[in-house]
């Protein structure tokens, strides 16, 4: 297996007496899907929170690409090669399509403080901006204000500003949710093909799209990782049927 | 265009005398709206009593109000001697509003006879020959306070004022004449409301006496505080914060404390008495300083149109420096800075039935002028 | 041309007209109170770079309009007095040059924006409005207690500052240079909403968390907001200063901050011509209403009162409607 | 230095502190509970005080006095509500800052239109005048250390009240939870006239108590406003005990460094010039500290973390 791009180490946190996350150690190498399972209150926000940069650990290291960014912010590690998405949009709402799209390869460009030049005139970004678009479905609709968008266009907007990061690896949360069959269906078919731009840690109640798309899976539990495998050895452990599956069942 | 009283009555036959035909523009800019409004609303109803009676034609007065705002002021004034065209301007009551409107008014030519506001760079280095204050420099008043003080036997004065300008000059002012020696000296918050800090201080400071300048709504809140607190050295200030429309808020608080000023409505004069019986039949109120100087500064104006037009300048300037005006305060006179020369008395705040107001115990200071006269040359 | 340019340009043709015509009809305080208006738009046009695009409410910003005018008033009073500001190691003597006064009030309000909006920006919402405020109440106290340059009373200057090749102090000849300035910063202002910083910043108002999952600090967008904002309002404050020939602290005091803010909403926030249609309808009512009572003021606070109950998107968004705003 | 003018100063910004907290109490129990900014709490504290000194001027009773500013200044908080402040709760700060700017405007020159531009007369009753003398030689005016124990007094009712009645419950709970206490059937809009009320009563009320040692007159309230705000922030948003705290270290600070400021620098500098320095730095001591505050503490002492 090559080298991890991202890892925690031994994270732990908590909120006075609740421990949401105790000493997580996960990982994701190159071209994996690593889906991140458990149910709701588990501790999945929580700790890609601590990935992402938007919560400190009490304990434990997070690695990107071999460098340890636990201190760094959330801009930092974006900066470093972390590509996010939310689960509830977080897109500039007043802006169009292509605008928002922009915004992340102008991130990306590392050139955000320019201030005479139109923005849409910066041909590079633009066709970064333009080229993620595309590649989720949304050039169609590029002067398109975003607030207009349905919720499945507004989830490939997301997956789409992410993509302009050109990112070294993906976390995307619940990507799926609130999408109809074939919104799932397209959007899983894409991210097949995604993982071998960047690896992706899918946090996801989806459990077809999971099954479908995971190379491994994580499950976690009151904050502690109960078991990590493959798609079978996780539908087979003992732990995870009776602490997870048991209670969803 | 904004609001304008316009004052036209009477024939200056009556007064046999014709040396202009023209009409005359006088610019009123005063304080008629916001905190401190009532002095303002004073000088004009002082200064338009003064016109009224005169029955002058052809004099028009146009008024509007400058909200205390330097601001305010200088747009006023822009619009008076660009749009209006005056030829005379007056009202304004404090010292910052006149130090933004008067240098540049006096430089494009018109006339301004200041009413209340002194300050000392008007009187020194930045005096101008078409600048005339009627009423006194900043620092007379405080000066005479120190002279009082002398003559009372204070050895041992404690002094507060608020911590701008006028409160510095005046602080300044006092020591100036004050031969004793200072117990402690406190800079207060301009509009500082509540002095119990200041007080405590005076009352652990072994003073002999208090000289206090705090004008409008911060002298009433000290004496009240003053009164309520136990000390009771003796209080000594200018005329500002006893004035005829300030001393009801006051109440009996402020009875028997000793202020200096150039003007009480019992000064024994002719014109005095008629002033203050028909500023009491005309605005059913008492009269304040600032109205008597509202109306000093009108007579004084048509004392000098009587002889000359403000279009030639320097005889309506020479007009003008002679005073020749029966003012309320008896003896009146400009020093060489077209500042007065005059005396400065003492008045104690007496009841009179439910009214607070003021009467003479002495004079502080006689024939008094200011000492920036020497610094000023035409 | 959407019917919000349509505004623009009409506002433009009344700004060029009407002082022609007071100039024609030998009506100088009618420049007079267009360069008023002119000048108070140019510091609204700062504040709103920081309001509108950015999303801060500064209730603080006659720090910035105080700064640029006390730079004026500093300048040309030591000029003035041919006194000089600094002996010491070096001589640095005052001046009445118009561009170098203007240049020192931007780098100066630029340099108080960039300390305060260091602090203030670290904090959201109400506190950073209270906070804001109180950066300028400590200025405005500062500058009433100290006594070098006039405190409460303010610094008065006999004439105007100059400007190579023109005569200042001829109404026409001022009123033009403050309008080519305003013209200058709204082209400038356009132009820096539609940048990638404008976008960025215009973004982070909308969704913080996003711009940082990008990799760009809101924190340096706001700062950076803030600070141009701020110089802005420091030019307008200079040129307000020599319009009066006279700085106070009243130009400090959050009276001033929410007049300001005033012009930006009666015309429209994150409206090009916001401030600029705010700032004229200003002065046109302090004009009029003024003239029909003493309590005037009631009078403005009742037509605040409708505009920000009523019609949401000031007067340029009862005139063209709610559409494209940032656009 | 002596220990009674330190002692005096220390009751002196105690008292300072406890009318700044029933200014305060109203302002951020009413940003708690409606999430409004109101910056026309200070008019409402002018409203009691014209009111007291009109009733006084009447009546010359006190007492009836103190219980016509509560009224006026509730029934004023009542109809300001019920007229404009309900209509900003869903917008945002801009809007309400703007509104309640509009506000101070309408109040400032309606008062003055109403009761002229002098200021009234508002005395202290005479069995509250003149000094007491307290253990260790203080003397100090009997109204002044009145005015603590009505603040204290006061402070304590509040807390009762929001920790002990349904009304605090439903107010605690409007703090945490908008939908919930809807969703309770508690009568929100009629809950937000009441509390807005209670805290333009606690301005009115301040206004009256302090309207009878300082001068009653329009534009009052603002200054006093400001410093409420100061408290608020640095005591944290919405905390009734972050407004009790603020308002008296925001009390003390003010006398104190009032005091100390000066006389530190009389040790190295001429007098005069000394307190024009000291009392100049005074003046910004409370904007420094607040400013001190936030750079540590983002959302004030005891504010929710944002």
């Amino acid at each position: 297996m090559a080298d991890p791009i991202l890892e925690t180490h031994g994270i732990s946190k908590a909120f006075g007496a609740l421990h949401a996350s105790k000493d997580i150690s996960i990982d994701l190498v190159p071209g994996e899907i690593h889906a991140l399972i458990g149910p709701n209150g588990a501790g999945k926000s929580t700790l890609i929170q601590q990935i992402a940069g938007a919560l400190k650990p009490d304990a434990g290291r997070v690695i990107l690409d071999g460098e340890d960014v636990t201190a760094l912010n959330t801009v930092a590690r974006a900066q470093r090669g972390l590509g996010r998405t939310f689960q509830i949009s977080a897109l500039a709402m007043e802006d169009t399509v292509l605008e928002n799209a922009m915004l992340g390869a102008i991130g990306a460009s590392g050139k955000p403080f320019h201030f005479f030049r139109r923005a849409l005139d910066q041909a590079e970004a633009r066709a970064v901006a333009e080229q993620a678009l595309e590649q989720v479905g949304l050039t169609e609709n590029m002067a398109t204000r975003t607030f207009e968008l349905s919720h499945g266009q507004r989830r490939q907007l997301e997956v789409a500003v992410a993509l302009t990061l050109s990112p070294k690896a993906f976390i995307m949360d619940e990507p799926m949710a609130g999408l109809g069959f074939e919104g799932s269906k397209n959007l899983t078919g894409f991210l097949d093909t995604l993982r071998h731009t960047a690896p992706i840690l899918l946090v996801e109640h989806d459990m077809d799209a999971v099954f479908a798309l995971a190379d491994r899976i994580s499950v976690l539990v009151y904050g502690e990782v109960i078991a990590t495998g493959s798609v079978e050895e996780v539908r087979n452990d003992p732990a995870v049927r009776t602490a997870y599956l048991g209670e969803e069942a | 265009m904004t609001l304008k009283s316009l004052a036209i009555a009477g024939a200056i036959a009556a007064l046999g005398s014709a040396a202009w035909a023209e009409d005359v523009r006088i610019g009123m800019i005063t304080t008629l709206s916001g905190g401190g409004a009532g002095l303002g609303i004073d000088v004009r109803d002082g200064f338009m009593l003064a016109i009224e009676q005169s029955g002058a034609e052809n004099v028009e007065v146009i008024i509007e109000d400058d909200e205390r705002a330097p601001e305010v002021a200088v747009r006023l004034s822009d619009e008076m001697i660009q749009a209006d065209d005056v030829d005379i301007m007056t009202g304004i009551i404090w010292s910052n509003l006149a130090m933004a409107v008067v240098p540049s008014a006096t430089a494009q030519g018109v006339f301004y006879i200041s009413p209340n506001a002194g300050p000392s760079q008007l009187a020194g280095r930045g005096c101008h020959p078409l600048y005339f204050n009627v009423a006194w420099q900043n620092d007379a008043l405080h000066e005479a306070a120190g002279a009082y003080a002398n003559s009372a036997g204070y050895g041992n004065s404690f002094i507060l004022a608020p911590n701008y300008p006028a409160g510095q000059d005046a602080l300044t002012g006092y020591k100036r004449t004050y031969g004793g020696d200072l117990a402690g000296e406190l800079f207060t918050d301009l509009g500082q409301t509540d002095y119990a800090s200041e007080i405590a201080q005076i009352r652990a400071s072994g003073a002999d006496s208090v000289f206090f300048f705090l004008p409008g709504g911060m002298g009433i809140a000290f004496v009240k505080q003053y009164a309520d607190s136990g000390v009771d050295l003796p209080l000594v200030g200018p005329a500002f914060s006893f004035d005829q429309g300030i001393l009801q808020a006051v109440g009996a608080d402020a009875l028997g404390i000793v202020n200096t000023s150039q003007w009480n409505r019992d000064i024994d004069n002719a014109t005095n008495a008629a002033f203050v019986e028909s500023f009491v039949a005309a605005y059913d109120r008492l009269p304040s300083l600032y109205a008597s100087q509202g109306f000093d500064a009108a007579n004084l104006i048509l004392s000098a149109l009587e002889s000359a037009h403000p279009d030639d300048e320097d005889a309506f300037r020479a007009a003008l420096a002679a005073a020749e005006f029966d003012s309320t305060r008896g003896d009146f006179a400009f020093g060489s800075n077209q500042h007065p020369v005059q005396d400065i008395y003492v008045r104690r705040v007496i009841q009179e039935g439910d009214i607070f107001t003021n009467e003479i115990i002495g004079t502080a200071l006689e024939d008094h002028g200011d000492v920036y006269a020497a610094e000023c040359s035409y | 041309m959407t019917r919000e340019r349509m505004v623009n340009a009409a506002m433009l043709l009344i700004l060029i007209a009407f002082p022609l015509w007071a100039w024609a009809a030998d009506e100088p305080f009618m420049i007079t109170l267009a360069t008023k208006a002119v000048i108070l738009a140019l510091a609204g046009v700062g504040l709103n770079i920081a309001l509108g695009l950015g999303g801060m409410i500064s209730l603080g910003h006659a720090a910035f309009f105080g700064i640029g005018g006390y730079a004026m008033g500093v300048l040309a009073s030591h000029a003035q007095n041919f006194d000089p500001i600094l002996e010491g190691p070096f001589l640095i003597e005052g001046t009445n040059s118009m561009p170098i006064i203007w240049l020192t009030a931007i780098i100066a309000s630029g340099l108080a924006a960039l300390a305060i909006g260091a602090i203030s920006i670290r904090t959201t919402g109400a506190y950073f409005i209270m906070i804001t405020l109180a950066f300028g109440q400590m200025l405005f106290f500062f500058a009433i207690s100290w006594p070098a340059y006039g405190g409460e009373d303010g610094l008065s200057i006999w004439v105007r500052n100059e400007f190579p090749g023109l005569n200042t102090l001829d109404p026409i000849q001022f009123y033009a240079i403050a309008f080519t300035i305003l013209c200058a910063v709204l082209i400038l202002t356009a132009r820096l909403a539609k940048s990638p910083f404008g976008l960025a910043l215009n973004a982070a108002r909308q969704t913080e968390i996003r711009v940082e999952t990008v990799g760009i600090s809101p924190y340096k967008l706001r700062l950076i907001a803030f600070t141009i904002s701020g110089m802005i309002t420091g030019l307008a404050g200079a040129l307000f200063a020599d319009l009066n020939r006279f700085v106070s602290p009243t130009m400090l005091s959050w009276q001033t901050s929410g007049e300001i803010m005033i012009f930006v909403i009666l015309g429209g926030v994150a409206r090009l011509f916001g401030p600029v249609v705010g700032a004229v309808l200003f002065i046109l009512l302090e004009h009029l209403l003024g003239g029909i009572s003493d309590y005037w003021h009631i009078y403005l606070g009742a037509l605040l009162l409708v505009i920000v109950l009523f019609a949401r998107g000031g007067i340029i968004g009862v005139l063209a409607g709610r559409e494209a705003k940032h656009g | 230095m002596t220990f009674i003018l330190f002692a005096e100063q220390v009751l002196n910004g105690l008292q300072l502190g406890v009318m700044l907290f029933l200014m305060a109490a109203g302002l951020t129990l009413v940003f708690g509970v409606m999430g409004l900014i109101n910056l026309a709490h200070g008019s409402l504290f002018m409203v009691g005080a014209f009111a007291a000194a009109a009733v006084a001027g009447a009546t010359g009773s006190f007492l009836l006095a103190l219980a016509a500013a509560l009224a006026a200044a509730a029934a004023a908080g009542a109809i300001v509500e019920v007229v404009v402040i309900r209509r900003l709760y869903n917008r945002d700060h801009l809007d309400q800052v703007l509104a309640t700017f509009a506000l101070i405007l309408i109040f400032s020159e309606g008062t003055r239109f109403i009761f002229g531009s002098f200021p009234l007369f508002l005395d202290t009753p005479d069995w509250l005048s003149g000094p007491v003398t307290l253990p260790g030689g203080i003397q100090y005016p009997i109204y002044r250390l009145a005015l603590i124990v009505v603040g204290l007094v006061v402070a304590l009712g509040l807390y009762l009240l929001i920790t002990r009645t349904r009304l605090g419950i439903q107010i605690r709970a409007g703090e945490n939870d908008r939908e919930m206490i809807a969703a309770l059937g508690v009568d929100i809009s009629k809950l937000y006239t009441i509390v807005f009320a209670l805290g333009a009563a606690l301005a009115g009320l301040a206004g009256a108590l302090v309207g009878a040692i300082q001068s009653v007159e329009v534009g009052m309230g603002e200054p006093i406003l400001i410093l409420a705000f100061v408290v608020i922030v640095i005591g944290g948003i919405g905390s009734i005990r972050g407004a009790l705290v603020g308002a008296i270290l925001v009390g003390l600070t003010d006398t104190l460094g009032g005091l100390l400021l000066p006389s530190f620098f009389r040790t190295f500098m001429e007098a005069s010039a000394a307190s024009a320095v000291g009392s100049g730095l005074a003046s910004m001591s409370i904007y420094i500290l607040m400013a001190v505050v936030l750079m540590l503490r983002p959302t004030g002492l005891f504010g929710a973390k944002a």
